[in-house]
């Protein structure tokens, strides 16, 4: 099976030539791949280097690996040059709409925009206090807010709909 | 001053388990409160009792201090240990105790009530010949428009601070005049959410300040000494999140610890204190240093300083509160090694440090000589919204500040919880860097000269190891995906089922 | 000798990861070595490297010295370190490494030779003037009609020991020379099983006797210290199961320490023994004392040792074996505090201690202060038959016996482990037992005076809480079968499938 | 739901009287019984009193209960006097013939018994080795040996039958 994985940016061609080989742009590692605990936890050896990775899903389907405390994001894709559908994305589309979800439950303290306004990058949208903390809520993009469907005083769900910016 | 023999821990998370164990390895018979959402808490567990005092929200539960004194007469609880937070710094709360005739492990309500507004604090010290930040002591109760008169003459940059504050919450930087109107507004919003009170004061920001501050004990009987400093420069939104003993900007310079203790517990004596203490101080690059706060409880950081002194704390404090004297002098006082603490909180470093809540399936906690974990969770756990984000507080003890760093670092790399996020990469970049390992920072570090992203540069990366181990997660997800949609078809049969489970049971 | 930067850990289990630690700390690159059984332990994934040398059983993998010989040469490991068990103290490995090159973290071939052959360490230090149990010195070899000769000489009762033994395996104790033709033949059998060797010597039976024994540490230039002694006098079936430092019955009476440290010296001196190694004494009720054997390697219960000496030995070893001297003299060496480890093993303590085996569903470990934890286990763990039964070694260290001991009583009770049965309560009931506490005990305390039936008369029971929770549960098992069967009935569709898998991998 | 359970020969009328509400002996207590981290381990706390417990299947469709470091073995029948059969109970019968299994996978160093012998309880009937120790399992009970099934040399996994004893 033959991917294209991109980390920040940069493409690997990753070819999984079977149990125990891999290639990586061409070059062909030992590859000794076990799940811990059947947590997400990774150990790898590769060519004998010793490696404990930790995996999460990412945005838009891509998968976050955390190695030796420094954070990869990746995207991967199968040989057609279609994306891979990793299990488990969050839902906020790549292009056009954003969708603001909670990105942990709590209480909304402040909507700071209306329906419509116009917003820029980094502008706060909502703050939100959970965990004793109150965190700005800033959006992705410049845009327009639409469908705001909470308001101060609502307790949230975890990846609950909050508003759109498109 | 009674010779209890029960404690009430009116408290959760990894504070109402470090208690226990002290009261457990003393003795002591302990009695757990919890809300509707702790009933799985490992402190309801370890508890000799524990009981139900209402919903997950602290104004409902773990802020009530009606229930809890309830809890403790019915239980029979001779004493109350607050912890930190909650009811901990509430003079009404030792008051309440003291009327119910149940001690509180704590400092007397005066000397609580003294320090805990800000602003009398100061001045209360100032009497005593402490020197104080420049800010607006006197009142705590300024409107915005004398708030805005003051501000120039104490000049720029300043600190908006909330006066019944604390961790960093309702507190603001000014460096203008014309953003200030906004900010006193967010402070004192938060400040009101926070502790029920929107009152601020201003207060000169010290330039490339050190957070230094200095353990306190005090018994019933005046005997007052200090555990040497600990430093906690590194600090996030005025969050401390990375603690050492001692003070690389101290070290070796005993005189200078020494002139500062010495201040630290004259500050104390200023309000007649009894118990564990903290007196927080700014110091300056040509070490000048101000009188900043005194945090009238045990410290979150405590662990350092036990680590390098020897002495338990939270032993010391059941002490005090049973009427006995200071079990050492000032003389016996000794800092030997290095400690470092990391907090390991449930938020996501890549992610603009947002909490991260969620179900905790593994916690493989690192071990081994030299570590120590307090923590309060564990493989099962549920990470709930309503409570600040503290999983845990990892701490290393080393001879020297370079063994402490480096068992850190392993320490950090075998740390693993899934199912919630974690600064723990966040740590391990800290503990990277050039001007940390010189001992070389100060409290503006972390947010002017650290970024995870910058700190990722011209170290050693692995982009390939990334690109294997996501490559083979993906495969194996979408062959599992398959595999699972093709079994689905079949009928799962009862029996398989059962052993299963009888063999998850076994 | 050599300045080597890469270690490879011959061993595995809690006392490979104890050393990959050790050389974290120093910054040494780690190479771990496994057998088929152990891909998922955590020696492979906290070393820099892993490679695999053979199947499951240890004679195919962890005692190949010509497969670890090459795994170092092909990862460029400067040096090797046995652990204990396995290679430890096999004088041809340590000479093999010598003649690759490659520095063995342990002492000379020689030493290993001198002390690994029981008669002819006795007789080495004989000659050196330390005292020893009366029994069969001279030549190992002696045939049973020799030795069915020599024992009345000896005198009843007395022991039969494997020559190249430890650990209490082919140990045999004979109480009248009628019983002593079958019990030559398991002895022998076992010691030939266990170590390829079934040769086997006599040594009186010392009655009442303490197990007491001094940590040596040596460096090339033949500087040799002890660090003080550790009891370990808590065995079963002359396994240890608990041991403390100090021993109650040295205690503060520091001459007498000080007379059995230099015997212990002398003993280490006599083999030129460079690096760590034990030196085991029995001793009588009237303080005499007795060369047993030396152990020419790291003991399983060093962390003791260094939780009240504050040496690091591991980290010693290394540094000896760089060719450095001793980072302490000993006048420097100072005994604080007090410290105690329970081996908690997979086994049953209430079937016999019979072995344990399974996958390791939940590992919660204690923690707080005073608490060390060495581990190789972990949830998801499978503990496999191939291995001894060592989970891992709950160490804690008090300022006081009395302390340590309170503490160990919360560590365990802590202390949480699913899938395995484990020695737990055992140690529980120890620590409970009058005996104990007053440090009145020799090394047939647990044989003769100990038993978990009769512990468990004239404590505080609790029947009906068991009654209770053992009701609940069975009503719960009762309604959950009845639930799975009737969901069984209704098909499962895929996508629930897939969303609980997401669910548990987000 | 009444249930007679026995702990060390001594009887215990438990009665489940609702969520909340157990009854021993006619005594009520308030119980709040939880399981921990979906494993058997338990949390109860009776009238306040916190107790935590390790529960296990015993042989004979027993429960083991651990609590405080204290071994207590249940026998739960429900209120028609007919035992419970809890899931995953060993398979040594009651009374009649008992089956030796393999308590854990190991090697069989010897058989000490022969088709037929008559042994006593406690004597030795194989010797098993595992965990780098010679573990000699004994008879349960006076009788006579059958069904040998393992010889020297072999290799048993956990809970295979080796002989039984009639």
């Amino acid at each position: 099976m033959k991917y294209i994985t991109t980390i920040d940016e940069k493409q690997y061609e990753v070819e999984i030539l079977g149990p125990g080989q891999v290639s990586v742009n061409g070059h062909v590692y030992e590859v000794d791949f076990q799940s811990v605990s059947g947590q997400p936890i990774y150990s790898l050896l590769v060519d004998g280097q010793s490696h404990q990775a930790h995996v999460d899903q990412g945005e838009e389907g891509t998968l976050q690996v955390i190695l030796r405390g420094a954070l990869y994001t990746a995207t991967i894709e199968d040989e057609r040059e279609k994306r891979l559908k990793v299990a488990g994305g969050v839902g906020t589309a790549a292009s056009g709409e954003f969708t603001m979800r909670a990105p942990m439950p709590g209480l909304i303290v402040k909507v700071a925009v209306e329906d419509g306004a116009v917003v820029k990058k980094g502008d706060v949208l909502i703050i939100l206090e959970s965990m004793k903390m109150q965190n700005e809520l800033k959006s992705p993009r410049d845009g327009k807010v639409v469908r705001i469907q909470v308001k101060a005083g609502d307790s949230v769900e975890q990846r609950q709909a909050m508003l759109s910016v498109e | 001053m009674s010779n209890f023999s029960k404690v009430l821990v009116a408290n959760r998370g990894e504070i109402a388990i470090r208690i226990i164990r002290a009261c457990r390895e003393l003795g002591l018979h302990t009695v757990a409160v919890f809300s509707e959402a702790d009933r799985q808490a490992m402190h309801v567990r370890y508890a000799d009792e524990a009981y139900p005092i209402g919903p997950a929200p602290s104004k409902d539960s773990y802020l009530r201090m009606d229930k809890i004194l309830d809890v403790a007469k019915k239980s029979g609880a001779g004493a109350i240990h607050p912890g930190y937070g909650f009811l901990a710094e509430r003079s009404d709360f030792s008051q309440a105790c003291e009327d119910a005739g149940i001690t509180f492990i704590g400092p007397r309500a005066s000397a609580i009530a003294a320090m805990g507004d800000k602003a009398v604090a100061r001045a209360t010290v100032v009497a005593a010949g402490v020197p104080v930040v420049p800010g607006t002591e006197g009142e705590g109760s300024l409107s915005d428009e004398e708030l805005l008169r003051v501000a120039p003459q104490i000049g720029f940059p300043l600190l908006i601070k909330a006066t019944a504050g604390g961790g960093g919450k309702g507190m603001r930087e000014v460096k203008a005049i014309e953003e200030m109107p906004s900010l006193l507004e967010s402070a004192r919003r938060e400040a009101q959410a926070a502790f029920g009170d929107g009152n601020v004061y201003l207060e000169k920001l010290v330039e490339g300040a050190r957070h230094i501050e200095f353990q306190i004990l005090a018994d019933m009987e005046g005997n007052t000494i200090h555990l040497g400093e600990r430093e906690c420069s590194l600090q996030r939104r005025h969050q401390k999140l990375l603690e050492e003993a001692p003070s690389p900007f101290i070290d070796d310079n005993e005189d200078f610890r020494q002139r500062m203790g010495a201040v630290a517990v004259k500050a104390a004596k200023a309000v007649n204190y009894a118990n564990a203490g903290t007196i927080e101080f700014l110091v300056d690059k040509d070490k000048n240093f101000f009188f900043l706060e005194m945090n009238t409880r045990l410290q979150v950081e405590h662990p350092i300083t036990e680590e390098v002194t020897g002495v338990d704390i939270v032993t010391e404090q059941l002490r005090i509160a049973r009427g006995r004297q200071l079990s050492l002098t000032q003389e016996q006082v000794k800092m030997q090694g290095w400690a470092i603490e990391c907090r390991i909180n449930a938020e996501d470093p890549y992610n603009n440090f947002l909490p991260s809540t969620g179900f905790v399936s593994h916690h493989s906690v690192p071990t081994g000589p030299g570590v120590r974990v307090d923590s309060g969770v564990y493989a099962g756990f549920q990470i709930s919204p309503y409570y600040d984000s503290l999983i845990s507080k990892l701490v290393v003890r080393g001879d020297s500040r370079g063994q402490a760093i480096l068992r850190m670092r392993r320490a950090l790399e075998e740390y693993r919880i899934v199912g919630v996020k974690t600064n723990i990469p966040f740590h391990q970049r800290i503990l990277e860097q050039a001007r940390f390992i010189a001992g070389n920072f100060d409290t503006r570090f972390v947010e002017e000269r650290f970024s995870l992203e910058q700190a990722d540069e011209g170290r050693e990366t692995h982009p390939e190891i990334a690109a294997i181990v996501a490559t083979l997660v993906a495969n194996q997800q979408a062959e599992r995906s398959a595999h699972i949609i093709a079994r689905g078809k079949r009928d799962t049969s009862n029996w398989k089922w059962i052993s299963r489970w009888e063999r998850m049971h076994q």
